[in-house]
């Protein structure tokens, strides 16, 4: 089937307080770095926080990372390194103005993010069957004869369903926007939304190619 | 999936950026899990920690387009994680020095 | 809205014409009546006007419990509450004032009002997430409200741990819940003014022809962006600590508690320049429209502005000197936060400069800054003395600290606020209050301010700590005079309230620009019309273009 | 317990040298403080009555080197100023850098008391002796949250944490009785959490810790402790969940018993009552639910619980819990 044969025109409605659509492009844009710069300084007190314990108590933090499952964790990188790429995807085909293709990047993007959760729920599914769950108080403990490894794998919780809790977010938008970009004249009007949630999206993804490292390979 | 060759020709030149950046970012990936799971060498974190940085950049610059925006857009880009550097420097000043 | 019979631009006409012809129902205040048109408004002004409201019922609430406070302290033996009330009213008295009055009171009121205005833009650039930004704002701060009223907290506002985490059994919780809602709003409110000044500014209008105002601003804005998400994290990490017991803050399994205390200073220093800056702001407007002269070394004191905002972030560790820091780190940080002098000094030399050979008006508002500046200097310089390491070994947490930190807050925030809210109050509500009630509370409140604080300076020094309830004998004179001194305060501050309510009503009709004063908001008549500008707004080639200007050599304002 | 008889003090008394050198240098910024500011108060009140509106005044401007002004007064004011860092940071290092022969006190700090012991095994509860002319580090941990240990007399103060050991030095110079606190809030009696400290001769230290007195002073302080740490309070306290008999005043009052015979509190009869409430000694109006402590408290823990519940220390301790 075709994608491309009708091209749609692409563009920004102007919105009447600003004076004109250059404006109103360049104010998204800077909008949206401006939120990604507290997203990223958000994570950075978790990585300091796991940087500071392991200079606190470096054995108990390599006992507590080697308990991590490190090739999910590796598998989820991959997943959101797929999901960028349908997301650029969706944003050049947003450029060209061939909507059906990019609602299908959108919706590969989502199936990936998806898909990511869910393997970090059947992480999470694994780490609670081999008792790796310290902070449910009333349930045994693997590495209980090092109290310290109990901060580290807490705070892994801590930073992995922070991240979880911002895919979702971004997951869920998306959605709405594949079924707002599904009709007609959306990308007359709105376009930019693509890229500015691409951006959001993206640094999902760089979040996360921090927080694997930090938490699964650098303490091994 | 795409239909004409003229498609599919467009589509691969919008697309072969997104994809060999995708390409690399495996590839590194690839590096820092395989010394993840070896550990060849000590102090093998600070290779690690490279790699992952260069992930990022690759992310910001690539994937973000950040080299295709303004100036002002990349000091924004910068300037996080120039604070995050803050941030990490004056609080290692006090644990490094502890006695 | 009738508009449309309007001709010639408001930049055009007298300044000094009451803009009564234009007809009322063009401005802001009276285009639309329902309560949906104020409680779902996207304008910039009304916005203001929300938070302006909301902001004044907190500072009641923290007003009311800084009375209580300073009623316990007037006998030693702390016979008048059970230590529990006395700390459940300095922590209600902490949180209030700290993240629901002083961290929003400039920028979310008159930032919000004036910024699109003195850009020559609509709006700002996010409309509906500035109205999305109060919403949040209320919702974190009755959250907060409730649980620190209804159910109380002892921590203090510091919340240090492991005192929150394991010991207090006061709603320590749903208190943080609210206080991480509330920096959301502030990040959003930032972001907004951040972008609003990059892309929004009318054509013409370069950085350095921008008020002081805006530049305070946007320093203010970077450091809520850049400042306030790590909070959020201390804060989430502290309700995991308290819920689930994650223990990175906890000594029993090795966590560090001095860890909590970085992060909570990484953006509770800064924050202080969250209040201070856009007081700045404020009174960098003040000087030169009373002293009817441009504004002495105009790029110096918007340098200072951004030189603030970032040595700010280098200096946190001056609150922990004693607290288990390491001493090479104790150092680096005490050096560091005497480099803060440096941007302050600009500020305050500049000013006084600014009145030398000027045609001054000591009308409200002036009276206003005059004393914060008085009270600034005294404030910023006993700062340098607690940076001090020395004395601060002596100082800390002692009456020292909290004499400091008001010169700083109520000296140099609250009566910027006030200030500011004098002189724009004809703008903001198209009414003049009666001067001689304005200067009389001008007066009050500088004169209760000093006789509260002063001594409390000495007190800190003979070594009364802070937040006690029980206090040695020979520290109740001081006390005393303190607390009369408050009741002074708190009968300036009720003046305001009154006579400023007043004048919605009765008040004479406000020109479009009673103080002779420049700057873009003051072309726009009195209320401004919704949409801000009749006509094209027209950048100034100078900032601050006043009659009287020192012919500064040595470089040129472009 | 009364440090100072004055009505208004206006500066603390100092027994160290660093003490009185933090005084000087206080004093010393001062100066330039008031060398900074008070040039811009005057200038500013004369400007105001110089140049109001309608004064007749030359408003005329030759040309200003700003950038030179500008520069002259961001650096000059900083530079002045770092003499005090560089002042303040030799202080610092002096208090940080312990001498070899310090007598070594260790501090615990609890909610919401002190407990000090000395070298020689003596401990106060927080009241703390000293002697002067003789170097005194003090050693110290919290048990709990963190505390700050303070010392207005010789402007030092040191935080106690949980986790690790913190200390302090200083050389007294000075006999008297002075004031100690906790400066870092710990939670509800955050302020009652201070004591004197009492600086004295060597001579009559010595005196001091072989007076069978201040032993007794220290017995019963470690007693709370052992009341604290058996938490007895828990039901003892006034305000506690289980209705117990309050303890203050008890000793040498005269108690009412279940079976109706009345007897004097006394050392007896407290000692009895720990070891074995079960027996008929059951005070009226109260039901039997106090766990038998034989076997469980040591002679010694006994004997410093019974020394506190004699002492007045007992007696304000509970009155001071409302």
């Amino acid at each position: 089937m075709s994608m491309g044969a009708a091209e749609t025109p692409v563009g920004v409605k102007l919105v009447s307080h600003f004076a004109t659509v250059e404006q109103q492009k360049r104010a998204a844009v800077l909008g949206m770095w401006a939120w990604l710069l507290t997203e990223l300084l958000l994570f950075a007190g978790l990585f300091l926080t796991a940087l500071i314990l392991r200079l606190l108590h470096p054995e108990a933090v390599q006992e507590a990372a080697r308990h991590l499952k490190f090739w999910i964790g590796a598998t989820n990188t991959v997943v959101l390194i797929g999901s960028s790429l349908t997301m650029s995807g969706a944003i050049q085909l947003s450029r060209l103005g061939w909507p059906r293709g990019m609602v299908r990047f959108m919706l590969a993007t989502a199936a990936l993010g998806t898909l990511f959760l869910g393997l970090k729920g059947y992480e999470y599914y694994a780490d609670y069957q081999e008792h790796m769950m310290p902070f449910l108080g009333d349930r045994p403990y693997e590495l209980k004869d090092s109290p310290p490894s109990r901060l580290f794998v807490n705070l892994y919780y801590v930073a992995t369903s922070l991240h979880g809790l911002h895919l979702m977010t971004g997951i869920t938008i998306l959605l709405v926007m594949t079924w707002q970009a599904s009709r007609p004249g959306f990308l007359a009007a709105h376009q930019n939304r693509i890229e500015i949630f691409g951006l959001y999206w993206h640094f999902i993804d760089l979040i996360w190619i921090l927080a694997f490292p930090i938490l699964y390979v650098l303490n091994r | 999936m795409f239909g004409t060759d003229d498609e599919r020709r467009i589509l691969w030149r919008h697309m072969r950026e997104p994809v060999l950046t995708a390409g690399a970012l495996l590839a590194m990936l690839g590096i820092n899990v395989a010394l993840g799971a070896t550990l060849p060498f000590p102090h093998v974190w600070i290779v690690e920690l490279l790699v992952a940085s260069a992930m990022v950049v690759t992310i910001l610059l690539f994937s973000m387009e950040v080299r295709h925006e303004p100036p002002l857009v990349k000091l924004f880009a910068g300037i996080g994680f120039f604070w995050v550097g803050i941030l990490f420097t004056m609080t290692l000043v006090d644990y490094l020095s502890r006695s | 809205m009738s508009s449309g019979t309007i001709t010639d631009g408001p930049a055009l006409r007298d300044p000094h014409t009451p803009d009564s012809r234009l007809g009322h129902d063009a401005d802001y205040l009276h285009a639309e009546h329902t309560l949906r048109s104020w409680f779902f408004t996207t304008d910039h002004k009304r916005i203001a006007l929300l938070y302006l409201a909301s902001i004044t019922a907190f500072f009641v609430i923290g007003a009311v419990t800084a009375g209580l406070v300073r009623l316990a302290l007037v006998v030693p033996d702390g016979q008048v509450f059970t230590n529990d009330t006395y700390n459940k009213l300095f922590t209600i008295h902490g949180v209030v004032m700290v993240w629901f009055f002083l961290i929003p009171s400039i920028p979310a009121t008159f930032g919000n009002f004036l910024i699109p205005l003195m850009i020559g833009a609509r709006d700002l650039a996010f409309p509906k997430l500035n109205l999305a930004s109060w919403y949040v704002f209320m919702t974190g701060a009755l959250f907060t409200l409730a649980s620190v009223i209804l159910g109380g907290v002892d921590t203090g506002w510091t919340f240090y741990t492991p005192l929150s985490t394991a010991f207090s059994n006061t709603w320590v919780v749903p208190a943080l819940i609210g206080v991480t809602i509330v920096g959301f709003s502030s990040i959003l409110t930032g972001l907004n003014f951040v972008v609003t000044i990059h892309t929004m500014r009318a054509p013409g209008m370069t950085w350095f022809r921008l008020p002081i105002f805006v530049w305070t601003h946007y320093a203010t804005s970077l450091i809520f962006l850049l400042a306030t998400p790590v909070i959020t994290v201390a804060l989430i990490l502290l309700i995991a600590e308290r819920a689930f017991h994650i223990g990175v803050f906890d000594p029993a399994y090795g966590g560090d508690p001095v860890l909590f205390q970085h992060l909570f200073w990484f953006y509770s220093h800064p924050a202080v320049y969250i209040m201070v800056l856009p007081g700045m702001g404020v009174i960098s407007e003040i000087v030169p429209a009373f002293a009817q002269k441009k504004l002495f070394g105009y790029k110096f004191v918007a340098y200072a502005a951004i030189g603030l905002a970032s040595v700010t972030f280098f200096v946190w560790g001056h609150h922990m000197f004693v607290n288990g820091q390491s001493d090479f780190a104790s150092v680096a940080f005490s050096v560091l936060s005497f480099a803060v002098a440096v941007p302050s000094a600009v500020k305050v030399y500049n000013w006084t400069a600014t009145i030398h050979k000027g045609s001054l008006k000591l009308d409200t508002p002036m009276l206003y800054a005059m004393g914060y500046i008085g009270l600034f200097v005294l404030g910023g310089l006993t700062g340098l003395y607690l940076a001090t390491l020395a004395i601060n070994q002596h100082v800390h947490a002692t009456y020292f600290v909290v004499a400091h930190f008001h010169y700083i807050m109520v000296g140099g925030t609250v009566l910027a606020f006030l200030g500011g809210l004098h002189f724009w109050w004809p703008k903001i509500t198209g009414r003049m209050y009666i001067e001689a009630w304005g200067r009389i509370s001008a007066f009050l409140i500088f004169i209760g301010f000093n006789v509260t604080f002063f001594p409390q300076f000495i007190l800190g020094y003979l070594g009364m700590p802070r937040r006690y309830h029980v206090y040695p004998p020979e520290f109740q004179f001081l006390n005393i005079l303190s607390s009369a001194g408050s009741t002074i305060l708190a009968v300036g501050y009720i003046f305001p309230m009154v006579y400023l309510v007043y004048s919605i009503w009765f008040g004479k009709r406000a020109p479009a620009n009673p103080w002779d004063a420049k700057g873009l908001e003051w072309t726009v008549p009195s209320p401004p019309p919704a949409h801000n500008f009749l006509t094209e707004p027209v950048a100034p080639k100078v900032p601050y273009d006043y009659p009287l200007q020192a012919r500064e050599t040595g470089r040129q304002h472009s | 317990m009364n440090p100072t008889d004055l009505a208004l003090q206006l500066w603390p008394p100092a027994a160290s040298s660093t003490a009185v050198e933090t005084d000087w240098l206080i004093l010393a910024f001062t100066v330039l403080t008031l060398l900074l500011t008070v040039p811009v108060f005057v200038a500013i009140t004369w400007f105001a009555i110089r140049y109001r509106q309608g004064e007749e005044a030359d408003r005329s401007h030759g040309n200003v080197r700003s950038v030179l002004i500008e520069i002259s007064w961001m650096l000059i004011p900083f530079l002045l100023t770092l003499i005090f860092f560089v002042w303040g940071a030799r202080l610092f290092f002096i208090s940080k850098q312990v001498p070899g022969d310090a007598m070594v006190v260790e501090a615990i700090g609890r909610q919401w008391m002190w407990k000090f012991q000395h070298p020689t095994g003596q401990s106060e509860i927080n009241d703390l002796h000293l002697p002067i002319g003789q170097p005194i580090k003090i050693r110290m941990i919290s048990q709990d949250v963190i505390h700050n240990l303070y010392f207005p007399v010789f402007r030092m103060q040191m935080a106690t944490l949980p986790d690790r050991y913190t200390e302090m030095w200083f050389k007294a110079d000075r006999t008297g009785t002075y004031r100690l606190y906790c400066s870092e809030y710990c939670g509800t009696d955050h302020s009652k959490m201070d004591g004197t400290l009492t600086l004295m001769t060597q001579a009559d230290y010595a005196a001091w810790l072989q007076n069978s007195g201040a032993q007794q002073g220290g017995q019963a302080g470690a007693g709370r402790v052992v009341y604290e740490s058996y938490g007895c309070g828990a039901c003892h306290d006034p305000g506690a969940k289980v209705r117990a008999p309050s303890l203050a005043g008890l000793y040498g009052s005269e108690v009412k018993l279940a079976d109706g015979r009345t007897v004097t509190a006394d050392e007896t009869y407290l000692r009895d009552k720990i070891l074995n409430p079960n027996r008929q000694k059951l005070a009226a109006d109260y039901k039997q639910v106090m766990p038998a402590f034989r076997n469980v408290i040591p002679p010694d823990d006994l004997d410093r619980l019974v020394a506190y519940l004699k002492s007045s220390g007992a007696t304000a301790q509970q009155e001071a819990k409302p």
